[in-house]
């Protein structure tokens, strides 16, 4: 079992011809993730990495079956590429474009609460279910299969976390990056429902980091719903307010909220312990297994 | 990016929103000059992006020449927390019988700007926030209806601002919403909106944050990030293409460069954990090649409180091998290293990356945890 | 039973200091409508036609329970009356104003989907439950209490037909003008249903123009889903393609779409006789009964 | 309110839509100088409110001095279905290999905005809407957000424009989308947008129309509407505050006049019902006072075609002594009734209006029907 994406998960993607894009189409397919199309205007007719290019993604659902789109779309088009993966409609997108400017997703954030789509990022990583499907830019050799979720902020945090896990040998049933921006599609409590539902996921770990109140969000929803166990991180105790952390979304604001210390005390309330280093969330997720 | 409050009122100004006459000057001379135009009282205020510039010095009150003359004597070249002030704005003085706090920002949670109305203006807004957050009137507003004008009545009332200047206000805020929208504003804020003692409603100051993302398509604004920056290492950074907030000035003396803005931070929160401080945050991002590596380690290097530098790279699209030689192309062109470099590789390319680097310029470490043990205890040597 | 307003409906009206929203309050509150109060923005604390005015439709909506407005406020402000409407929230609201533009009227209409207000109109005469409440400008006098409910695009047309109801001692539950613009709130489809759903209401009658679908659908809908007989009257038979009729609705598009002959044919195919003129609109209700 | 192609095209230049160069002229001469200027080919095309100009003779191509000549001369003056042409607009001809239909309306049952694009251009679209349907690529466009740009680039590839001109025609759709939503429009079509034979995209005819009701905030619009009059009786309506289509000529003989548009469009179908035939359609709307139903009795009676006039009120509010005492001043100006008038009056006051009206001037009738058989018998009697 696994969250979101498995071996079924029919995939285009959007921007397939560009640089990034076409590289980890390939990375996709290699990892042997179910990539049915591109969709690049005005390329439609093309084939690359050995998938036929439409010009509109909802050409390659109904042509091609897909119900989940990653796009590698510039900055400046990102915002309209998720608006036309949310009209398709598909199932699931994958945003990992860094540096959508923030009103655009306040549209698409309202769009998406007038669809039934996922929309995971922008500004992530991608998702991976190890084994099956990998969405996005995550380094797949590093993943194995196993029992436990992962939901993250960050992208090579989330790496150095499994990296750790996969050496004590400890798999994942699906690893998510939800995104460093402000707005964001796939909330932690989004993906955190998603692990408690699926029978394999015994324990999870959950990577945050300041600013925002998602994580703060996250501690109540894991201390009223979750049986299964979460470990925790949050990166940024040592960052100033004020000051924003290369991500976006990751500022103290001057009234202190989104603090390290506020987000680590509600998961602690929750029951959830979190880690001061990473090896420390690697032996927390240990002691649950 | 912030706009210095200069930069703000001119923007706000285009937008007709009323602010009080004012000059930029950045000598004293200049400063004589505008008050000399301006008349008297008028206010003299350092440009800088600091927080309670009033309380800290960085605004004087003055009704004569001689005043003016020495407030920017005093104002200018000053260190305001740790900033040195440039410019200052030479503005009207306004007689004012109330202040109101007047702003629209992006609420985080519901993914929708708010807009905002206190009658208690003049005062810090988070903390009024925090201690009294019911008088704060708030709306949020849908991104893709806008500013309903009924939407900004609302706030206007439910703040309790009184009905005369009802109007007036709550067309300063849908001017506002309307800038926030039109100029990607990530905050814009007016605090004071003053009433004057003949009735009228002047922004009395003025912040104006852009989305950095956004830039690229607000030509204008950009042109003025040149002259909003404070010092030398944000040109740099800015040159180097380290912009939205890629690098990040601390106060500590570890230099920290690693790719992702987490496991950067989380960089940071080590230093810190094993006894030192964070000289600054300095994210290459993903997929970054050796000219960028180099340009990192120049950054840092810049810093004359670095006393030590750790490398933190775990490569997804990062290659490990293109680290290190933008480490050894850094550091060969020095007769003499500056500063002790600590590098720790993992992921794709690591081993070969780890080959590749030259060992008598860094120091090489398997893990996170000692690569930051390491590079604290560098710079503590320094310090001996 | 009546449909949507009656004896209980607490009614706020904005723009009642204005000429046109002052008589009217004056008269509805003359008719025994339950007005609560005024909105308009900056004449808060004021009292007028007898009741207190608020700046804002929230205010009056929680300091006087308003469930319902009529608005009489000028076109350039109309929209923006409406979403204050929907948004305190009230159950109804009923826009008199005429020449709202179409493009205000969009977007209320979008909001109208997000939302669970009835909005009526706008550019109606409103909606009448006679001997109880009476929102809007129709002259109480002309109508009677009685079991037919009526549905009209048009004022005056409805107090013809009315007229001619009451003058042979047929009453009615209620009478709701939905008015004559092209983006309306409540349609023929929504006023049908509500009355087919009352057990008071034994006939309808449905005065339609040409323009738009709106009739079609009624047809359709009547065929379908009503017991409850109907008798129809369509006004605009002689009116060429291409030319507004003074509704802003009210026009036969060039391609034919809209004309009376479309609308008339669906009605009688759903069993509804047309009349040719009023007077034989009410012979038909009057062989319902 | 329409726009003329030549007002159009001036809206859609300034918005950067490419349109074929032109002169606007209204006489022989002008047209002989502009074609001068343009050089040949050259259309010149009649600028009246009609559809189907080209099959009716108001457009031709022309290729020399001399033709341009001959063909002002037949163009201009000519009475194109009802309307006399008094300007031509000249333009360079364009040499296209393939049309477009491109166009942005009011989808009224859905209430939203939809664009369509279809590469059966330049013929009657109504015509392609009623027998090939699926040859138009339609999008319904959310009006909180406006148009996407992939919604654009859908409905373009979806039409199955040519890929090579998918970029320049999405482009041309957004900027039409943005120009409806801008100007208030009702519609906007340009049918054809051609495809030159040097591949360029040019739109080469230009329909726009504005919503009447938001005139109010279109001034520079709004100032074409003197030009787009047809006539003087359009003209006068205009005057008298008969906009928004209260006042519709029709071609009848029975002038009509009454309150509230479906009351109206009931006294025109039962004209015809009983025999008559319209003359045209006049609302006074709501709440007339004397004056306005004195300058619709003014307005009536300036259509030479009116051989007879129908009053028909039914009072909400609008008053029936208001009214009888409008018509009363109206026909008391003149020395002879200048055509027989028949009144129904019924609903507030309507008793008071029967007792003002002066029934020297007036027949009064008490029911609807009764009145329109008076008006239509009186219409036959001059036609004898």
């Amino acid at each position: 079992m696994s969250i979101l994406v498995d071996d079924d998960t029919r995939v285009v993607v959007q921007g397939i011809t560009g640089g990034e894009g076409n590289f980890h189409a390939e990375q996709m397919i290699e990892y042997g993730t179910n990539v049915v199309a591109g969709a690049v205007p005005g390329k439609g007719g093309q084939t690359t990495a050995g998938v036929p290019v439409y010009d509109t993604v909802e050409e390659a659902a109904i042509e091609e079956n897909a119900d989940a789109s990653v796009i590698f779309v510039p900055p400046a088009f990102a915002g309209d590429a998720i608006f036309e993966a949310l009209d398709a409609p598909l199932d699931l997108a994958v945003a990992i474009t860094e540096g959508v400017p923030t009103q655009d997703m306040a549209k698409v954030n309202k769009r998406l609460s007038e669809v039934d789509t996922h929309l995971i990022g922008p500004n992530c990583p991608g998702i991976i279910t190890p084994g099956e499907s990998k969405l996005g830019i995550l380094p797949g050799n590093i993943f194995s299969e196993g029992n436990v979720g992962l939901v993250s902020r960050s992208g090579t945090l989330t790496y150095q976390v499994v990296d750790s896990l996969t050496q004590r040998g400890i798999g994942q049933t699906t690893a998510v990056g939800i995104g460093g921006d402000p707005i964001i599609g796939t909330s932690f409590v989004d993906a955190l429902e998603l692990f408690e539902q699926d029978d394999e996921t015994e324990a999870v770990v959950m990577c945050g980091e300041i600013g925002g109140e998602d994580e703060e969000e996250a501690a109540k929803f894991i201390g009223e719903h979750m049986d299964t166990p979460v470990a925790g991180f949050i990166a940024g105790r040592t960052a100033p307010p004020g000051k924003r952390m290369g991500h976006a979304g990751a500022i103290v604001s001057g009234s202190g909220t989104g603090t390290a210390e506020s987000k680590i005390e509600a998961l602690n309330d929750a029951g959830v312990p979190v880690g001061d280093t990473p090896e420390e969330v690697a032996d927390n997720v240990e002691s649950f297994l | 990016m912030k706009l210095h409050e200069y930069q703000a009122k001119e923007v706000f100004a285009d937008a007709g929103i009323p602010v009080p006459e004012s000059r930029l000057a950045s000598s004293v001379e200049a400063v004589v000059e505008a008050v000399g135009e301006i008349g008297f009282p008028a206010a003299v205020k350092a440009q800088v992006h600091v927080g309670g510039r009033g309380k800290a010095g960085g605004i004087e009150i003055v009704t004569s020449e001689a005043e003016a003359r020495e407030a920017a004597e005093s104002i200018l070249g000053m260190d305001l927390k740790g900033y040195t002030v440039e410019r200052v704005l030479v503005e009207a003085g306004v007689d004012f019988v109330d202040e109101l706090y007047v702003g629209v920002t992006m609420d985080r949670a519901a993914g929708e700007p708010v807009a905002m109305i206190s009658t208690e203006g003049g005062v810090d807004i988070e903390t009024v926030a925090e201690e009294t957050p019911e008088a704060i009137a708030r709306e949020q507003i849908d991104p893709a209806f806008g500013m309903h004008p009924y939407e900004s009545r609302k706030v206007v009332y439910e703040a309790g601002v009184e009905q005369q200047f009802a109007g007036d206000v709550a067309s300063i805020l849908r001017t506002l919403f309307d800038l926030y929208e039109d100029s990607d504003a990530s905050e814009i804020e007016v605090n004071p909106v003053m009433i004057t003692s003949d009735d009228e409603v002047v922004a009395a100051d003025a912040v104006m944050n852009i989305d950095d993302d956004a830039l690229f398509r607000q030509p204008e604004l950009a042109e003025m990030e040149e002259e909003s920056f404070e010092n030398d290492l944000e040109r740099k950074a800015s040159e180097y293409g380290f912009e939205g907030a890629n690098y990040v000035r601390l106060s500590g003396d570890v230099g920290i460069i690693g790719n992702g803005a987490g496991l950067v931070m989380t960089t940071l929160d080590l230093v810190d954990y094993y006894g030192g401080t964070p000289a600054n945050f300095l994210d290459i991002g993903g997929g970054a090649k050796a000219e960028r590596v180099a340009n990192a380690l120049d950054m840092v290097f810049s810093d004359e409180n670095v006393d030590s530098v750790v490398f933190n790279i775990f490569g997804g699209i990062t290659r490990g091998d293109e680290v290190a030689k933008g480490i050894n192309e850094a550091l060969e062109q020095f007769d003499e290293i500056p500063k002790p470099v600590t590098v720790r590789l993992a992921g794709t390319r690591a081993e070969e990356g780890m080959e590749i680097l030259n060992t008598d310029l860094v120091t090489v470490e398997k893990t996170l945890e000692s690569a930051v043990q390491r590079a604290v205890a560098d710079a503590a040597e320094v310090n001996e």
